[in-house]
C-alpha cells in the first residue's frame, strides 16, 4: 500500500496525469484548462507536461466543445471534458442527450463514445448564480449515460482513472465545496481500484436508519451519523457514487437491515435522486419499511442568493429533522 | 473567386422577401455548364476550377452522369417504397444529385463525410449500399451501417449537430499527423453537409468558430435547395450562405448545385487545401428541392409550382447528359447501359427492402451500452420472461 | 352548452386561436408556423387570419426561438412558441432552464415570462428517431416552471388558454398521437373551463386500484380499465394533466381509497414522472398502501427505432400485467 | 469604413498565434483621440462619424470625463469591498469605461440595455444607483433592480443568453410600431452587452442570424477586452469580432474602446440607425481588461506584465483629460470636484454595502411563480415552522 495525503481536487488532477499518462489519446479540453489549468485547477499542470494537443483551451461555447469531442471520440480519441460550472452545460445539453446518449445504439454497436464529461457541481460556496448546481437528475434519467459522484480524494483519484477506461460516456459530477477536503489515498497501481466505478460504498453501519446520499452530501451525512451516534442513534450511510446506474443491492441490503432511509442531496427534491431512491426502496423493501422513506434536499426553488444558501442545503440539522422524524413515525 | 460584394456601414442592406431570388445563383457563382449543357466560358468566378474541369477525362464525365443516374433511381425507389407502405418515411433528394455526386466524388476513401438525413448521394459515392440506407425509415434502426466501413457517417437528424462532429473529427485528423504531409494515401479530411435552414443553428456557427479556430481540415457543404421545409430563405438568412465563412475568417464559395463538373471542382478543390493543412471552407451549392420536404410533407400549402418549373429546366441530369452529346462522350449504348443498370439496382433494393426482416424484439436493448448495464440487463430479461410467459397461450 | 365535435387537434388550434382574439400581445411563433400551419397543422390558418407578425416563421434555431421569445415577454409580448417534435426542445434547454424558469425569481418578482413552449410529445406513430421522445421530466424537475399536458380535446382547448393566460411560463405537452382523436367540447365562454389548469381529473373511479397517467397514456389506462372491468376488477384513473405542480390531493386521495397504485407513461421510468409520484405515494399514504407503487413506463433504452415501439411503449397488457402484479401482492 | 480586408479563396488565412496584435487595433479601428488626447486627423475609418464628434459641446466633454471617472471609482470600490469580504466576487472593468460610457450615453432612456456582467457603466449611464449592482456579489440577491425602471435589463451571467433577450425585445419593438416613425421620443433600440470570448457562443450568433433576418433594431457590442478568463482571442476566433457582421449580412464596425468620443459616435451612429430602421450594427470595442477576469482570477498565471503596461499607457481616463486640457474644455477646479464627487459616492457606496441587510429567509420562497404554486407554499411554510421550533430552543 503507497498512500499519499491528497485534497479531493488533487486526486482528480493526478486522476488525469495517470489516465493521460497510460494512454495516448486520452486528451482534455475546455474552458480555461490550458495555461490556467481550470478555474478550479483541476488540469493544473497538465497543459505544460501534455503539450496543447492534448489540454486544449477550446473557444468559449459549450456545445461546441461536446460536438467536437464527439468527433474526437469517432477518429479515436477519448476525450475528458470540462464543463466549467454546473450551471453552464446546458448549452451541450442538446449534444449530450441527442448525440452522446444515443450514439451506442444508433451505431447498432459500431461506434463508441468514450467520453468523460466532468462537471464541478453543487453549492456551499458563496457563489453568484448558476455557480451551484445541481443537475444530476437531468442526465440520471436519460439512457445511455452513466452518472457517478465522487465524496474524497481516493474516489476522485480512482473513478477518475475508471471513467477514462470506461468504453461508455460518462458524467462525472465532481463536488465542488469540497475540493480541498484532504484524505489519504492509496495509489497502488498493482492492487488497482479499491470498488468498482458503479459500487456504492457503505461508508458507515448502523442499527436504526439508512442515510442514502452522495457527492458533496456525504461528509455532511457522516457528521449527522456521529452527531445521532451521542443520542444513541445509529445510523448507516452509503454512498451512492454511481447515480446511474444505481448500486441496487448494496442500497435495498443497506435499507433491509434497518428498515428505515433517508435520501438526502443537494438537488431539488421534486423528481430528484430521492424519488428514484424512494420508488425503488419501497418497491423492492416494502414489507421491511417501518416508515415511508424520505427525502432532505434543496427545496423546489432555482438555487438562491448565497446568502440562503446554508438554509437551502441539507445541514446537518435538517438532516437529523428527518431522521427524528422517520424515527418517531 | 469573385470580389467579395460590399456591406457598407449604415446604409439598410436588407433585401426585401421579393427582391431574394431564389432561381438565380448571381455572378458569384461558379458554373461550367448552362443549363443545356454547353461549356460556359472561363470567368471570374469559374476561373480558379477551370484546371480541375480540365483535367477530366470522358470516362471521369461518365461515371459522374452514371452516379447521378442511378442516385435518382436509388432516391425515386425510396419515394415508391414509402407510398407502397414499405417505408414510414423518405426524404428526397431529387434536384440535388449534381451536388451531392460532385462533392462525394471529390472525396477519397480516408475522407470523412458526416450527412444530415438527405445525403442518398454521397452515401452512394462513398459505396454505402442503398439498401443499407432504409433500415432507419422503415423503423428497423436508427442507422444501419457501420460508418467507419465506409468513412460515412450515420445520418444525424438533429439539425447542426454533425456540424460539430465533423469538426471534432478533423482536429483528431491533425492530431494524427495526417494533414499537409503531401502523402495522397494519408492526408484526409472531412466533408459535413447541411442545408439552408441549418445554417441558423449555433451548432453550425459553432462549428465555423472551432474549424476556423483550430485550421481543422473541413469542408462545410452547405445544399440550400431554397427551402427548410416550408421556410424559403430570406427567413433564414439576410445574405447567402457562402458569404458567412466571411465573418469566420475562411473562404466561402458558392457554386452551382446542379452542375455535376463545378460541384466536383469547388469541393476537390476545397478538399484538396483542407488536406494540405489550408484549413476550413464553407461550400455553398445552389440547387432546389423538386420533392416535398418529406413524404410526409405537402408543399403546395407553401410554394408555387412555377418556381419548380424553372428548377426543372435546371435539372442535373439533363445537363450533364447535353455536355456528353454534345462532345461526344457517351453513345446511346451507354446511356442505355446506365438506365438498365439504374432498373437492377431498384429492383435490388425493392427485394432488399420487403425481405428486411423485422428486428428481434429482445434486440432493443443491445447496444445500449458496452458495457454491462444492470438496469438494461434486467429489463430486457424481464422483457424475455414476460413476452415468454404469452407464449402458447394464444394471447 | 355549446359544443362542438373537434379533435385534439383542432381543440388546440380553436383555443390559439381564441386567445389571440381575446388578447392582441399573444404571438405564436415556430418553425413552419406560418403558411404550412405546423407540420401538424396546429396553428392552420393562423397566419392567415393574424398577419405574419403575429404568427412568426422562425429561423431553424430553437436557442433562437426561445431566446428571442424571452426578449418578446419582457416588452410585453405573450409569445406561444412552438417546438417542433419532442427531441428538437434540447437546443433550447439552456434558454428555458437559465432564463425562464429563472427569471421572475431573479428580478424579485420585478420581470414575467408568460411564455408558453408548446411540445408534440411522445411515440406510437411509426416516426424516426428524435420525434418520439417523452421528455417532461427535465422540465418538472426544474423549478420555476409549470409543465401541463392534455388528454382531450376539450383539454386541449381550455388548457391550451389557460396557459396562455399563465403569467408563469408553462410548458405545454401535447400527446402527437391523440392528435386525431375527436371528441365533444363545451365551448362555452361564459361558463369558462370545466378544470384549472394544475387540476388533475378523475377520469374513472373504481375500488381496486388507481392508475395514475397523462397525457397519450390516459386513453390506454382508460382501455385498460375497460378490460379490467370486464374481469371484475374495478379501476379508478386519474389524469395528472398537471405535472408541475401535481395536484396531490386529487392523487392521494384516489390512492388512499384503492390502496394499491400504478402510474403509467411513456418516459422511460428511472427518474420518470412515476419515481415522483411513488415517492410522493408512499410518503403519503404509507398506512393505506396494500402494496407497492408500481411503474409502467417506457424501458430505461433510448427511444428504439418504430418497429419496436409497440412493445416499448406501455400498452394494455403491460399495464394489466402491473394491475395483476399489484392485486397479487 | 475602410474596405474590408479580402479574405482569398484557398490561401491559408491562419494567423499564427504570435502574429494576433492584442495592443493595435489596424487601421479599420475608429479613433478620435491617440493615447495623449490629441484628436487626430480626419481618415477613411473615423470619417462617417466626425460629424457627431463635431457636435460634441465642451459640457458634453465634461460630462463624458465625469462619467468615466466615476465609473472607475464605482469600479474600485466594489473591487476593495470584495477585497474586504463585503462581497462574493467583483467583476472589475477597469480599462474599460470609455467603452462603456461611449455606448451607454448613446442610448436614449426608451432604448434597452441588455448587459453581460462587468456592465457596471452602462449601468451608470443608464441611471442605476451603483449600490444596485451590489446586491448579486454580495449574495443577497440575483439581481437587484428592476429592469424597467432604467430599461437595463439584469446582468446575464450565461453568456449569450442575452443576445437573443435583446434581438426579441428589438422585435418586440418593431411590433409596436416603435421604430422609423421619426418620432425621437418613441423610436427605440436595444444594446445587447457580450465580451470577446462571447462571441463563439451558438446564442450569439443565432441572434445574429435572427436580428438580420428581422432587421431588428438592435445593436450588438462586443467588449473585445482581449481575454476571456485565460484565453486569448486566437483561441475565440480566427478573424476580429467586428468582421463577424459580413457573415450575416449587416454593418460591423471596430471602434477604439478606450476613446470614449469614438465609442459615442459609433454606438450613436449605429443606434441611430436602428431606431430609423435600417436594422442591426455590431460593434467591436477595441480595449483590454486592466485587472482580473474577476476577484477570483489570477491572470499572472497566463499574461505577461509587459502587455498590462501597453495597455496602461492608452488608458481612456488620461486620454479624455489630456483632450480636455489640451483644449481648455476644463480647469483644476472641475478635475478636483469630480474627484471630490467620487470620493462621495465611493463612501455612499461603501456604506449602502456595509448597511445592506441580511435577506429574511422566508423571502427565499418568494417570487418563484407569479401566482402560488402548492409545493413551493408548503416549503415555505415548512421552512417557517421548521425555523420556528428552534426558536428560544438556543440552537
Ligand atoms: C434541431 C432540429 N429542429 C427541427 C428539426 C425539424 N426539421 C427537420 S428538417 C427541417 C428543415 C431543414 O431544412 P434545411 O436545413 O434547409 O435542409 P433540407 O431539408 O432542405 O435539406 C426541420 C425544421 C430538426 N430535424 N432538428
Ligand atoms: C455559458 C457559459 N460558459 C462559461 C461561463 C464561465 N465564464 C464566465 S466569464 C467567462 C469568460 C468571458 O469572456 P468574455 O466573453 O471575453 O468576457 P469578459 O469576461 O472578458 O468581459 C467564462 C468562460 C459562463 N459564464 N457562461
Ligand atoms: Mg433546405
Ligand atoms: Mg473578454
Amino acid at each position: 500500500m503507497t498512500t499519499q495525503k491528497l485534497t479531493l481536487a488533487k486526486g482528480l488532477n493526478s486522476g488525469l496525469r495517470a489516465a493521460m499518462e497510460a494512454d495516448p489519446k486520452v486528451v482534455l479540453m475546455g474552458e480555461d484548462v490550458g495555461k490556467l489549468g481550470g478555474v478550479f485547477r483541476i488540469t493544473e499542470g497538465l497543459q505544460k507536461d501534455f503539450g496543447e494537443d492534448r489540454v486544449i483551451d477550446t473557444p468559449l461555447a459549450e456545445s461546441g466543445i461536446v460536438g467536437t469531442a464527439i468527433g474526437l471520440c469517432l477518429r479515436g480519441y477519448r476525450p475528458v471534458v470540462e464543463i466549467q460550472f454546473d450551471g453552464f452545460v446546458y448549452p451541450a445539453f442538446d449534444q449530450i442527450i441527442s448525440q452522446v446518449s444515443k450514439m451506442h445504439a444508433r451505431s447498432l454497436g459500431a461506434l463508441r463514445l468514450p467520453m468523460v464529461i466532468r462537471i464541478p457541481y453543487g453549492g456551499g460556496i458563496g457563489a453568484v448564480e448558476h455557480h451551484s448546481e445541481s443537475n444530476e437528475a437531468y442526465f440520471a434519467h436519460t439512457a445511455g449515460l452513466r452518472v457517478v459522484t465522487c465524496s474524497d480524494p481516493g474516489d476522485a483519484y480512482w473513478m477518475m482513472q475508471q471513467a477514462i477506461a470506461s468504453d461508455d460516456p460518462v458524467i462525472f459530477y465532481e463536488p465542488k465545496r469540497r475540493y480541498h477536503e484532504r484524505g489519504e489515498v492509496d495509489i497502488d497501481e498493482t492492487a488497482g481500484a479499491p470498488l468498482g466505478l458503479h459500487q456504492a460504498a457503505v461508508r458507515r453501519e448502523g442499527t436504526d436508519l439508512t442515510l442514502v446520499t452522495y457527492g458533496p452530501m456525504v461528509k455532511t451525512c457522516l457528521q449527522a451519523a456521529e452527531a445521532a451516534a451521542a443520542e444513541g442513534i445509529s445510523l448507516t450511510v452509503v454512498d451512492l457514487r454511481s447515480l446511474s446506474p444505481l448500486d441496487r443491492p448494496t442500497v435495498l441490503d443497506a435499507v433491509k437491515k434497518t428498515g428505515r432511509a433517508v435520501v438526502v442531496h443537494e438537488a431539488s427534491t421534486f423528481l430528484g435522486m430521492g424519488a428514484e431512491l424512494a420508488a425503488l426502496i419501497q418497491q423492492e423493501c416494502f414489507y421491511h419499511l417501518e416508515a415511508p422513506v424520505l427525502r432532505v434536499g434543496g427545496y423546489n426553488i432555482p438555487y438562491p442568493p448565497s446568502r440562503f444558501e446554508e438554509e437551502f442545503l441539507p445541514n446537518l440539522d435538517r438532516v437529523m429533522d428527518a431522521v427524528d422524524r422517520s424515527l418517531a413515525f | 473567386m469573385s470580389d467579395e460584394p460590399t456591406v457598407r456601414h449604415h446604409e439598410s442592406v436588407v433585401t426585401p422577401a421579393g427582391e431574394h431570388d431564389i432561381t438565380d445563383g448571381g455572378p458569384d457563382m461558379v458554373q461550367f455548364l448552362d443549363a443545356e449543357g454547353n461549356r460556359l466560358e472561363t470567368n471570374e468566378s469559374n476561373a480558379p476550377y477551370a484546371e480541375i474541369v480540365e483535367a477530366l477525362t470522358a470516362e471521369d464525365g461518365r461515371a459522374m452522369y452514371r452516379d447521378l443516374v442511378l442516385v435518382r433511381r436509388v432516391d425515386a425507389e425510396g419515394h415508391a417504397l414509402q407510398r407502397q407502405g414499405e417505408l414510414g418515411l423518405w426524404p428526397s433528394l431529387l434536384g440535388q444529385e449534381a451536388a451531392q455526386v460532385g462533392a462525394g466524388r471529390a472525396m477519397r476513401p480516408q475522407d470523412y463525410a458526416f450527412p444530415g438525413y438527405r445525403e442518398h448521394g454521397v452515401a452512394w459515392c462513398k459505396g454505402v449500399p442503398p439498401e443499407n440506407l432504409l433500415g432507419m425509415f422503415r423503423g428497423v434502426n436508427n442507422g444501419g451501417w457501420d460508418s467507419n466501413e465506409n468513412n460515412f457517417h450515420l445520418y444525424t437528424i438533429v439539425i447542426g449537430n454533425q456540424m460539430l462532429h465533423a469538426t471534432g473529427y478533423a482536429m483528431g485528423i491533425q492530431r494524427d499527423g495526417a494533414v499537409g504531409t503531401g502523402d495522397e494515401s494519408r492526408d484526409a479530411a472531412v466533408m459535413a453537409f447541411t442545408g439552408d435552414g441549418g445554417t441558423a443553428q449555433g451548432d453550425y456557427n459553432e462549428a465555423l468558430v472551432f474549424a476556423g479556430v483550430a485550421n481543422a481540415p473541413v469542408v462545410f457543404f452547405v445544399q440550400n435547395n431554397q427551402w427548410a421545409i416550408s421556410e424559403p430563405n430570406y427567413k433564414q438568412f439576410r445574405i447567402p450562405p457562402y458569404l458567412r465563412a466571411r465573418g469566420f475568417g475562411f473562404p466561402g464559395v458558392r457554386v452551382d448545385g446542379n452542375d455535376v463538373l463545378a460541384s466536383y471542382a469547388v469541393s476537390k478543390a476545397a478538399m484538396d487545401a483542407a488536406r494540405a493543412g489550408q484549413g476550413p471552407t464553407l461550400i455553398e451549392a445552389f440547387t432546389y428541392r423538386m420533392g416535398a420536404h418529406t413524404t410526409s410533407d405537402d408543399p403546395t400549402k407553401y410554394r408555387i409550382a412555377a418556381e419548380v418549373d424553372i428548377w426543372r429546366e435546371k435539372d442535373p441530369i439533363k445537363r450533364m447528359r447535353g455536355f456528353m452529346e454534345k462532345n461526344g462522350h457517351a453513345d446511346q449504348e451507354f446511356f442505355d447501359a446506365v438506365d438498365a443498370e439504374a432498373d437492377e439496382i431498384a429492383a435490388r433494393i425493392r427485394k432488399a427492402c420487403q425481405e428486411m426482416p423485422n428486428p428481434e424484439l429482445p434486440t432493443m436493448f443491445d447496444n445500449i451500452y458496452v458495457d454491462e448495464h444492470p438496469v438494461v440487463a434486467a429489463e430486457r430479461d424481464e422483457f424475455v420472461a414476460y413476452h415468454a410467459s404469452f407464449e402458447g397461450a394464444g394471447h
